[in-house]
C-alpha cells in the first residue's frame, strides 16, 4: 500500500473542495491554491516517474464491495497520461485565470476544474477496469457543468447532447465491465492471462463485451459515429475546450481504448482473435472523416473539434496496429496531439478574447497583430500536419512504420491523405494569417493595458508559448532520454518484452 | 453493558421524548430533543459496535417468551437499519430545529419522536401483530406530519395518504388473522418454523404483500405518495421518503425470505420484478413531466422504489450466490436511496427558500449563488443515478451482478435504462440552476445548519460508495434472514 | 339460524350505509351496525370486545361522525362511473370469495397458545386472561397502542399552526334544564360504571378500555351541555391527563430494568397492583385522550363558523 | 326455555327491523334518532336474553353500557343543532 | 315431583313474561312506525318499549337465582328507562321547539 | 359449520363490501365508515378463525381485536379531523381531482 498515488488524486481534489468553499470574491487565494495543486501535484508525478523508472509501482488499494477493490497504480502507460495531465493541467490553469479574468461564477468553475483534473488522474492511475469505470464517469460529472458554464441556453443544449453521449456510453461501458467481471472476476490490468482462459472457452461473449467495452470508451474518443457531442460542446470557454480536447475528456476515452486492448485483453490475444482490425479500420475511416469534416468549417473552434476528432483517431489507430512501432506511434500521439492541440485552442481562445474573433475569416491578418500567437498557432498546425521537426511529425513517421510492420501498407495511405487534408484546412487559415491585409477594425477588441508584447495579456500568451515551445522540443529531442518518445518506447519495451 | 441492555433505550426513550416534547414549552422541547437525538445517535452506534459477530440477539419483552410474549429480534440487519434511521433522522431534526417555523414545531416534535419511536419498533420486532401496531404508528405519525400547519394542500395530500396507508395497514392485518389461524403464533420465528403452504397461508401472504405495497407506494399503487412527499415540509418529506417507506418494504422482504417464498412463487417475483420495471419507467417518466422541483424529487422516489422491487425476482434464483448478491444489493441500495434522497429533499428545500418559489424555472441562477446547495443536491444526485462512486453505484453493482449470474438478463436492462432515465430527470434540473438569467434575482439565503445537514446527508450517500463493506458486513452477520437465505 | 340472521343483518345494514344516498341515514345504520356487531361478540364469546364495541361504538366513534357529518356541506352524491362500480364490485366480490374459500380450508394449527396461556396465567397477576394478554404478555402491543391514541391527538392538534390548541374549552352547548338536572344524576354514574368495568378487568370482562371510553363518554356529555370546568385549570389538568396513563406506563416498564430485568417484566410479587395501577392511569388518560379528540374536532368546526 | 327465548329474541329481531325502517324513512332527524333509541333499546333485551341464554353473564355489563350510553346520540345531535341555530 | 310443579309454573310464567315483553316491543316499533307525527311516535315507542324490557328483565329475574344479577337486570331496566325519558324528553323538546326545523338538507324527501 | 366459522365467513363479506365501498365512494365520510367496515370484518375473521380452529375461546386473539379497535379509533378519529379540515377549508366532502 503506498499512499503516493493517492495523494496526486487528492492534490487536484482537495483543491476542488477549497474552492468550492472559498466565497466568490476571494480572487488571489484561489488562484494561488490553483497554481500550488498544480505544482505539487507535477512534483508528485515526477516522484511517481522516478518510482516507475525503476521497475518499482506505487499501487494504492481500498476495498469498495467485497472483492472489489479500487486500485491506484502508477505503471509507465499511467504515468505517459499523468505526466501529460498534470503538466497541461499547469498550463491550462494559468491560461483559465487569465482567460476567465472579471467573469462571474468563478468559484464553480475552478472547483469543478480541479475535479476534472482529479478524475483525469483517476482514470490515469486505475489499476482496474472498475476504477477506470469509476473515474470515467466522475469525469462525464465534472465536465458537465464546464459545458454550460456560461449558462446560454445553446451551452445549456451542448451540456445536454454531451451528457446524453456520455452517460449512454457510461451505461455501455458499465455493462461490459459488469459482464466481463462475471466472466472473469475482477482482474487488475496487465492480468491478461485470466483473460485469455476465458476468452478460450467463450470467445463468442468475450469478444461481444469487448465490442461493448470499445463502444463504451469510443463515445468519449469520438470515434466515427459517437463524436458528434465533440463540436457542439465547443461553445464551452477556450481552457474548458483545451481541456477536453487535449488534457481530459477524449484522450481519456483514447487512453481506455488502449488500456482495453493492451492490459485487459492483451495486445496478443486481441491481434490473435482479429479484435483489432476493426478497430483499425473505424480509426482510419474517423481520421479521413474528421479531416474531411474539418474542412468544412468556417468557425475556427469547430475546426479544430473535427481536427480532434480525427487527430485523436491516429492514436487508436496506432494501437490497433499489432507491433512494437505502431504502438510507440499511438502512444506517443496521445502526448504530441495533446501538446499541439492545447497549443491551437490556447491561440483560438487568444484571438477570441484579445480580438473577438471567432471565424476563419475573420483571421486576416492577425499575424501582424498578434505576432506571438499567431507563431504559436503556426507551430501547432504545422505539427498537426505532420511537419518535421514538429511532434506531429514525429508520431506519423512511427504510425507509417508500423503500419507497414503490421502488414497494412494502405494504412500508409490513410495517413498521407489525412496529412494532406490536414494540410488542406490549416494551410489557408495560416495563409490568412500572415499574408492577408488585416481588416479596418476587429470585431472587439480588449483593453490595451493588459497586453504583453501588443499581443496578450501575459495569462494567455506565456502557456501558449510554453506549449507551443514543448511541442517544438518533444520533436527535436526526440531522442533525448526525457522525451515522450523515450517514455512510449519504455513502455513498449515492457510490454512487448516482458 | 451489552447491547441487549442497551437495546430498550431505543424504544424507550424516543416515547419518552413524544410525552416530554408535548407538554414542554418550546424552548425545552428544543433542548430535549437535541439531547435525547444525541443520545440516540450514542444509542444505535453503540449497539452496531457491541453487535455480535456469532448470532442474533433475542430480547424477551416482559420475559415471557416466544409463542406468548413479544420478542424483540436485533440481528446485523436490524442495527445497521437502526444506525440508518438514527443518522437520518438526527439530521433531519438537526434541520427542523432551524427550519420550521416556532409556530410549527410544538406540532412537529411529538410526531417526530412518535415516527422514530416506530421506526426503532418495527426494525427489531418479531411478532407479527406487534409489526401492525408499529405499522400504524408510523403510518398516522407520517400522516400527521404530512398535515402539519393544516394548509389546504397537505390536508388534501395527508387524507390521500391516510387512506391509502388504512387500506394498507387492514390489508396487512387481514393477512396476519389468516396466518394466526393457519398456524396458530404471531412470532416470526415460530412461524417460520412452523409455516407450512396452503390455500390460506397463500391468500395471506398476498393480502400482507399487497397491504405492504401499498404503504410502500410501489408502482402502480403509487399515487398517493407524490403529493403527499412533495407538498410536507422539507424535513418531514425527507423523513417520509427515506424511512418511513422503507420501513414497510423492509417488513415485505423480510417474511418474504424468513418464509421462504423466493423458491415458492418464481412468477409472483416475476410480476413484481415488472412493476418494479414499470415503476422506474413510469416514476421516471413522470418525474421528467414535473415543473415543481419537490415533485421531481417525490416522483423520483417512485421510480427509485422500482429498483427495491427487483430484488424479489433477483432473490428467485436457483444460485444461492445470485441470491445473496441479490440482498446485499438490494439492501445497500435502500441504504443509499434512503441517504440520498434525504439529503435531496433537504438540498431542495434549501433551494426552494433561496428562490422563493418551488418552480423549477425559479431556479435559474441557482448554481452561482448557493453552489453549496447545488452540489449537495449534485452528490445526492449521483448517488441516485447510480454513477460511481456513490452508494447507489455498489448497489447497483450488486444487482447486475446477481443477475448476470442467475441469468436473467431482461432486469440488467432494466436497471441501466431506469439509470439513464433518472440521470435525464435529474440533470434537467440541473440545467434549470445553470440558466443565467439577465434580470438580477434576489435570492434568501438559508442558514448553514441547514446547508450543512444537507451536504452531510449528500456526502454520506457517495462516502458509501467506498465504505460499502462495512453495511454489507452488517447485513450478513447471521440472523434469521441471512439463515432462510442459506 | 340466529347467527345466519345476525350476518346477513351485518351485511345488510353495512350495504345500506355504503349505498344509501341520504348521510345521515347512512350514519345511523352504520352506528346501528356496532349495536349489531357487539351482538355478534357475545356471541363469539368475546364480552370484552363487545364490551369495547359497544362503548367506542355508541359512545365515541358514533358521536364523532355525527359532529362531522353536521359540518359536511350539502351535497348529491357525486355520480359514479361505471368502470369504478365494476372494479368495486369485481374487487368487493373477489376478496369476499378468496377470504371465504381459504377460510373454509381452514387446517388446523399447530401451536395451541391457548393452552399455553391458560398454564401462564397465575403468574401474570391477573385472573383474567385478556386481561394479561393486553397487560401482561403482549403489554409492548398496548404500550405503542396507547403510543398511537396520544399520536392522533397530536397530529389533530399539529393541524392547527398555533402553540397549545387546548386552550378554550368552552363548553356551554346546551341549555336544557331537564337534562342539566338529570346530568347531575347521571354522571356519576357513568363515573361509577367506568370504576365497575376498570374493577371488574382483573377477573372478568372489562379494563382499561372500556371504561375509558365510557368515561370519555360522560366527559363528551359533560362539555356538550356546558358543565365545563374552569378554562384555565382545564387546560392544565388535560395536558398532564392525557399523557399520565402512557408515562405511568412507559415509567414502570422501564423501571424493571433497574432489577437487571427486561423491559416490561413485572416483579412477581406486585404484578396484580402494577397493571391495577397501570389500568388505572390508562383509564383515566383514554378517558381524556377521547374526549379531547373529540373536543378538537369540535373546535374545528367553531373555527369554521 | 330455549325456544321461549328463542321466540323473544325473532320477536325483538321484528322490532329492530320495524324500527329500522322508520329510520330509513325519517323524514326528520328526530324521527331516525328515535328509530336509534329503539333499537338501543332493543339491543339492550338482546343482549339480556343472549345472557342467559349463553351463560355469558358479561353480556349483562355490556347491556349496562349501552343502557348508559344509548342518549348520547340524542344528546349530541341535538347539542349541534341547537347551537348552530343559535349562532 | 313435587319441585315439578312450581318449576313448571315458574317457567311458564317466565316464558309468558318474555314473550310478552317481546310483543311490546313489536307492538312499540309499530307506533313507531304509524303514528303520524315525531311527538306521537315518542309517546309509542317510550312507554311500550320500557313495558316490554321490563317484562323481559322480570321474566329473567324470574330465572336467576342470584340476587346480584337480579338486582343488576333491575338496574338496567331503570338506567334504560331514565335514559329514553331524558332522550325522548330531547327529541321532544328539539322537535316542538324548533317546529320550523328543516329536514337536514341533504335529505331527499322520501317520506 | 359452527358459530365461529359462521361470523368468520361473515367477516369475510363485511370485507368484501367494506372493499367494495372504499373503491366506489369518493366521498371521504363513506370512505371512512367503509375502512370501519373492513376492519370489523378484519376482526370478525381473526377471532372467528382462531377460536373455529380451536373449537374454543382463545384469548389471544381477543386481546389482539381490543388492541385494533383501539387502533381503528385512533385512526378513525384522527381522519375526521383531517376531513373537517379539508372540508373547512374547500366546501367540499370529497377530494378534488389533480388540479396541479
Amino acid at each position: 500500500m503506498n499512499l503516493l498515488p493517492l495523494a496526486v488524486l487528492m492534490t487536484s481534489f482537495t483543491a476542488a473542495m477549497v474552492i468550492f468553499l472559498l466565497p466568490e470574491a476571494r480572487h488571489r487565494l484561489r488562484s494561488l491554491i490553483n497554481i500550488a495543486a498544480a505544482c505539487l501535484k507535477l512534483v508528485l508525478v515526477i516522484f511517481l516517474i522516478q518510482a516507475v523508472l525503476q521497475q518499482d509501482y506505487p499501487e494504492f488499494s481500498w476495498e469498495i464491495l467485497p472483492g472489489l477493490s479500487l486500485v491506484l497504480r502508477a505503471d509507465a502507460l499511467a504515468m505517459l497520461f499523468a505526466g501529460l495531465s498534470s503538466l497541461l493541467w499547469l498550463f491550462t490553469t494559468l491560461y483559465a485565470i487569465g482567460y476567465l479574468e472579471n467573469a462571474p461564477n468563478r468559484s464553480r468553475f475552478f472547483g469543478f476544474f480541479s475535479l476534472c483534473v482529479a478524475s483525469t488522474m483517476g482514470i490515469a492511475l486505475a489499476g482496474n477496469l472498475l476504477t477506470f469505470l469509476i473515474f470515467y464517469e466522475l469525469l462525464t460529472l465534472s465536465t458537465y457543468p464546464l459545458v454550460v458554464h456560461r449558462g446560454t441556453p445553446e451551452s445549456l443544449r451542448a451540456g445536454r447532447t454531451y451528457l446524453i453521449y456520455t452517460l449512454a456510453g457510461g451505461v455501455l461501458l458499465l455493462l461490459g465491465v459488469a459482464l466481463l467481471y462475471a466472466e472473469v472476476g475482477e482482474l487488475n490490468f496487465g492480468d491478461t492471462a485470466a483473460l485469455a482462459e476465458a476468452f478460450h472457452a467463450h470467445p463468442g461473449r468475450m469478444s461481444g463485451i469487448f465490442f461493448l467495452l470499445l463502444v463504451g470508451l469510443g463515445v468519449k474518443a469520438a470515434i466515427f459515429p459517437l463524436h458528434a457531442w465533440l463540436p457542439t460542446a465547443m461553445v464551452a470557454p477556450a481552457p474548458v475546450s483545451a481541456l477536453l480536447h487535449a488534457v481530459a475528456v477524449v484522450k481519456a476515452g483514447a487512453f481506455g481504448i488502449i488500456r482495453l486492448v493492451y492490459d485487459v485483453y492483451g495486445i496478443e490475444l486481441s491481434a490473435q482473435q482479429g479484435l483489432l482490425l476493426p478497430l483499425t479500420l473505424i480509426a482510419a475511416f474517423t481520421i479521413l472523416y474528421g479531416s474531411w469534416r474539418a474542412l468544412q468549417q468556417i468557425d475556427i473552434k469547430k475546426r479544430l473539434a473535427f481536427s480532434t476528432v480525427s487527430q485523436v483517431s491516429y492514436i487508436l489507430l496506432g494501437i490497433s496496429l499489432f507491433g512494437p512501432l505502431g504502438t510507440l506511434g499511438g502512444l506517443v500521439h496521445l502526448l504530441h496531439q495533446g501538446l499541439m492541440k492545447v497549443t491551437l485552442f490556447f491561440c483560438a481562445g487568444n484571438y477570441a478574447e484579445t480580438l473577438g474573433i471567432h471565424k476563419i475569416h475573420e483571421l486576416n491578418g492577425v499575424g501582424q497583430r498578434m505576432p506571438l500567437t499567431s507563431a504559436a498557432f503556426t507551430l501547432g498546425a504545422l505539427g498537426m500536419i505532420g511537419l518535421p521537426p514538429i511532434a506531429g511529425f514525429i508520431s506519423k513517421w512511427y504510425l507509417g512504420l508500423g503500419a507497414l510492420q503490421a502488414g497494412m501498407p494502405w494504412v500508409l495511405g490513410v495517413l498521407i491523405a489525412s496529412s494532406l487534408l490536414n494540410a488542406a484546412y490549416f494551410l489557408p487559415v495560416l495563409k490568412r494569417i500572415w499574408f492577408s491585409d488585416p481588416p479596418a477594425a476587429w470585431p472587439q477588441q480588449a483593453s490595451e493595458s493588459k497586453r504583453l508584447w501588443r499581443d496578450s495579456s501575459p495569462w494567455l500568451l506565456l502557456p501558449t508559448l510554453v506549449t507551443a515551445t514543448l511541442s517544438l522540443a518533444a520533436g527535436l529531442f526526440a531522442a533525448a532520454s526525457w522525451s515522450p518518445l523515450s517514455w512510449a518506447e519504455l513502455i513498449v519495451i515492457r510490454e512487448y518484452l516482458p | 453493558m451489552s447491547s441487549l441492555a442497551l437495546l430498550p433505550w431505543l424504544l424507550i426513550l424516543p416515547l419518552a421524548a413524544a410525552c416530554l416534547t408535548g407538554l414542554l414549552p418550546l424552548r425545552a422541547t428544543q433542548i430535549s430533543s437535541l439531547l435525547v437525538i444525541l443520545s440516540q445517535a450514542l444509542a444505535s452506534l453503540l449497539l452496531l459496535l457491541w453487535m455480535p459477530s456469532d448470532e442474533p440477539l433475542f430480547y424477551s419483552l416482559g420475559s415471557w417468551g416466544a409463542p406468548l410474549g413479544i420478542v424483540l429480534r436485533l440481528d446485523g440487519l436490524a442495527a445497521a437499519f437502526l444506525m440508518m434511521t438514527s443518522l437520518i433522522a438526527s439530521l433531519c431534526g438537526l434541520y427542523a430545529l432551524s427550519y420550521l417555523r416556532p409556530s410549527q414545531q410544538p406540532g412537529f416534535w411529538p410526531l417526530f419522536w412518535f415516527l422514530w419511536a416506530a421506526l426503532n419498533g418495527i426494525w427489531l420486532a418479531g411478532d407479527l401483530f406487534n409489526l401492525y401496531v408499529g405499522l400504524e404508528l408510523l403510518s398516522l405519525a407520517a400522516v400527521g406530519l404530512v398535515a402539519l400547519g393544516g394548509e389546504a394542500s397537505r390536508v388534501k395530500a395527508a387524507l390521500r395518504y391516510l387512506f391509502a396507508a388504512l387500506l394498507g395497514s387492514l390489508g396487512y392485518l387481514l393477512g396476519v388473522s389468516l396466518l394466526y389461524g393457519a398456524h396458530g403464533t404471531l412470532d416470526l420465528e415460530l412461524l417460520a418454523e412452523v409455516f407450512h403452504w396452503g390455500p390460506l397461508s397463500a391468500l395471506a401472504l398476498a393480502l400482507i404483500l399487497a397491504g405492504l405495497a401499498l404503504k410502500t407506494a410501489f408502482f402502480p399503487l403509487h399515487t398517493w405518495l407524490p403529493p403527499a412527499h412533495a407538498g410536507a415540509l422539507t424535513p418531514v418529506s425527507a423523513l417520509l421518503s427515506a424511512l418511513v417507506i422503507k420501513a414497510s418494504f423492509y417488513i415485505a422482504l423480510r417474511l418474504w425470505v424468513e418464509l421462504e417464498m423466493p423458491e415458492r412463487s418464481l412468477e409472483v417475483a416475476q410480476l413484481l420484478g415488472l412493476l418494479g420495471a414499470g415503476a422506474l419507467f413510469w416514476g421516471g417518466w413522470m418525474a421528467l413531466q414535473q415543473v415543481k422541483l419537490k415533485q421531481v424529487v417525490a416522483y423520483s422516489t417512485v421510480a427509485q422504489l422500482g429498483y427495491l422491487l427487483l430484488i424479489f425476482p433477483l432473490l428467485s434464483s436457483s444460485s444461492s450466490e445470485a441470491s445473496h448478491l441479490a440482498s446485499q444489493g438490494g439492501w445497500l441500495m435502500l441504504l443509499s436511496h434512503a441517504l440520498a434522497k434525504a439529503g435531496m429533499f433537504l438540498a431542495a428545500g434549501n433551494l426552494i427558500l433561496c428562490a422563493g418559489r418551488s418552480e423549477l424555472s425559479a431556479l435559474a441562477g441557482l448554481s452561482r449563488y448557493r453552489p453549496m446547495n447545488i452540489f449537495a443536491f449534485g452528490l445526492a444526485a449521483v448517488s441516485l443515478m447510480g454513477l460511481p462512486p456513490s452508494g447507489g453505484f455498489s448497489a447497483k453493482w450488486l444487482m447486475l451482478q446477481s443477475a448476470l449470474i442467475s441469468g436473467q438478463w431482461w432486469w440488467i436492462l432494466v436497471i441501466l435504462l431506469g439509470s439513464l432515465l433518472s440521470a435525464a430527470y435529474l440533470f434537467r434540473v440541473f440545467s434549470h440552476t445553470y440558466l443565467e438569467t439577465q434580470d438580477s434575482v434576489q435570492f434568501g439565503q438559508p442558514s448553514l445548519m441547514l446547508e450543512l445537514c444537507a451536504l452531510t446527508l449528500a456526502a454520506l450517500s457517495i462516502l458509501l460508495g467506498f465504505f460499502a463493506p462495512w453495511p454489507l458486513a452488517w447485513f450478513a452477520l447471521p440472523g434469521p434472514f441471512t439463515e432462510a437465505l442459506g | 339460524m340466529i347467527d345466519l340472521l345476525l350476518v346477513c343483518g351485518l351485511w345488510s345494514l353495512a350495504l345500506t350505509t355504503l349505498l344509501t344516498p341520504n348521510a345521515f341515514r347512512a350514519l345511523v345504520f352504520f352506528i346501528l351496525l356496532g349495536l349489531l356487531l357487539t351482538l355478534v361478540w357475545i356471541r363469539l364469546d368475546a364480552p370484552d370486545i363487545a364490551l369495547a364495541e359497544a362503548a367506542l361504538g355508541t359512545g365515541i366513534t358514533g358521536v364523532l361522525l355525527l359532529d362531522t357529518l353536521k359540518q359536511q356541506p350539502q351535497h348529491a352524491l357525486l355520480c359514479v362511473h361505471r368502470t369504478r362500480i365494476f372494479w368495486a364490485v369485481f374487487s368487493g366480490l373477489s376478496l369476499t370469495l378468496a377470504l371465504s374459500w381459504a377460510l373454509l380450508q381452514a387446517p388446523a394449527m399447530p401451536i395451541a397458545l391457548d393452552q399455553t396461556l391458560t398454564a401462564q396465567l397465575d403468574a401474570s397477576g391477573v385472573s383474567h386472561p385478556i386481561t394479561a394478554v393486553l397487560l401482561n404478555f403482549r403489554a409492548y402491543d398496548t404500550l405503542l397502542e396507547i403510543g398511537v391514541l396520544l399520536l392522533a391527538l397530536f397530529a389533530g392538534q399539529g393541524l392547527h399552526e398555533r402553540q397549545h390548541p387546548l386552550e378554550q374549552l368552552s363548553g356551554a352547548q346546551l341549555h336544557n334544564p331537564f337534562l342539566r338536572a338529570s346530568l347531575a344524576l347521571w354522571l356519576p354514574g357513568m363515573l361509577l360504571l367506568a370504576t365497575y368495568l376498570l374493577w371488574a378487568g382483573a377477573h372478568q370482562p372489562g379494563g382499561a378500555f372500556q371504561a375509558g371510553a365510557v368515561l370519555a363518554a360522560a366527559f363528551i356529555l359533560m362539555h356538550l351541555c356546558g358543565l365545563a370546568l374552569d378554562a384555565q385549570v382545564s387546560q392544565h389538568l388535560l395536558r398532564i391527563g392525557v399523557l399520565v396513563g402512557f408515562v405511568l406506563f412507559l415509567v414502570v416498564a422501564s423501571s424493571s430494568m433497574l432489577a437487571g430485568q427486561t423491559l416490561l417484566t413485572y416483579p412477581s410479587a406486585w404484578a396484580g397492583e402494577l397493571i391495577l395501577l397501570i389500568e388505572l392511569a390508562l383509564t383515566f388518560s383514554i378517558g381524556l385522550i377521547l374526549f379531547s379528540l373529540f373536543t378538537l374536532n369540535h373546535q374545528m368546526r367553531k373555527e369554521s363558523a | 326455555m330455549i325456544w321461549v327465548y328463542s321466540v323473544t329474541l325473532v320477536l325483538l329481531l321484528g322490532s329492530l327491523l320495524l324500527g329500522l325502517i322508520r329510520i330509513w324513512r325519517g323524514p326528520r332527524l328526530a324521527d331516525r334518532l328515535l328509530g336509534a333509541q329503539l333499537l338501543g333499546t332493543t339491543g339492550v333485551a338482546v343482549l339480556l336474553i343472549l345472557a342467559e341464554w349463553q351463560l355469558q353473564p358479561a353480556a349483562r355489563d355490556t347491556a349496562l353500557v349501552l343502557a348508559m350510553l344509548a342518549m348520547m346520540l340524542a344528546v349530541a345531535l341535538v347539542a349541534g343543532r341547537h347551537k348552530s341555530r343559535s349562532s | 315431583m313435587e319441585s315439578f310443579l312450581p318449576t313448571l309454573l315458574l317457567t311458564s310464567l317466565q316464558g309468558l313474561l318474555l314473550i310478552s315483553g317481546g310483543v311490546l316491543f313489536v307492538v312499540g316499533s309499530i307506533g313507531l312506525l304509524r303514528f303520524p307525527d315525531t311527538c306521537s311516535r315518542v309517546h309509542a315507542l317510550t312507554k311500550a318499549d320500557n313495558l316490554g324490557l321490563g317484562l323481559i328483565v322480570l321474566g329473567l329475574i324470574l330465572g336467576t337465582n342470584s340476587l346480584g344479577v337480579a338486582l343488576k337486570l333491575l338496574l338496567i331496566w331503570l338506567l334504560v328507562m331514565f335514559a329514553s325519558t331524558l332522550s325522548g324528553h330531547l327529541v321532544a323538546w328539539y322537535a316542538c321547539y324548533h317546529p320550523a326545523e328543516k329536514p337536514l338538507p341533504q335529505e331527499p324527501s322520501d317520506d | 359449520m359452527n358459530t365461529y366459522l359462521i361470523f368468520a365467513l361473515g367477516g369475510a363479506g363485511l370485507c368484501g363490501i367494506g372493499l367494495f365501498g372504499f373503491i366506489l365512494h369518493d366521498d371521504l365520510l363513506r370512505r371512512l365508515i367503509a375502512f370501519n367496515l373492513l376492519g370489523s370484518g378484519t376482526f370478525l375473521i381473526l377471532v372467528g378463525l382462531a377460536q373455529s380452529g380451536r373449537g374454543g375461546v382463545d384469548a389471544v386473539p381477543q386481546a389482539l381485536v381490543l388492541t385494533g379497535i383501539v387502533v381503528a379509533v385512533a385512526a378513525t378519529a384522527l381522519t375526521l379531523m383531517l376531513i373537517r379540515r379539508w372540508t373547512q377549508l374547500s366546501q367540499q366532502s370529497h377530494l378534488t381531482e389533480e388540479d396541479e
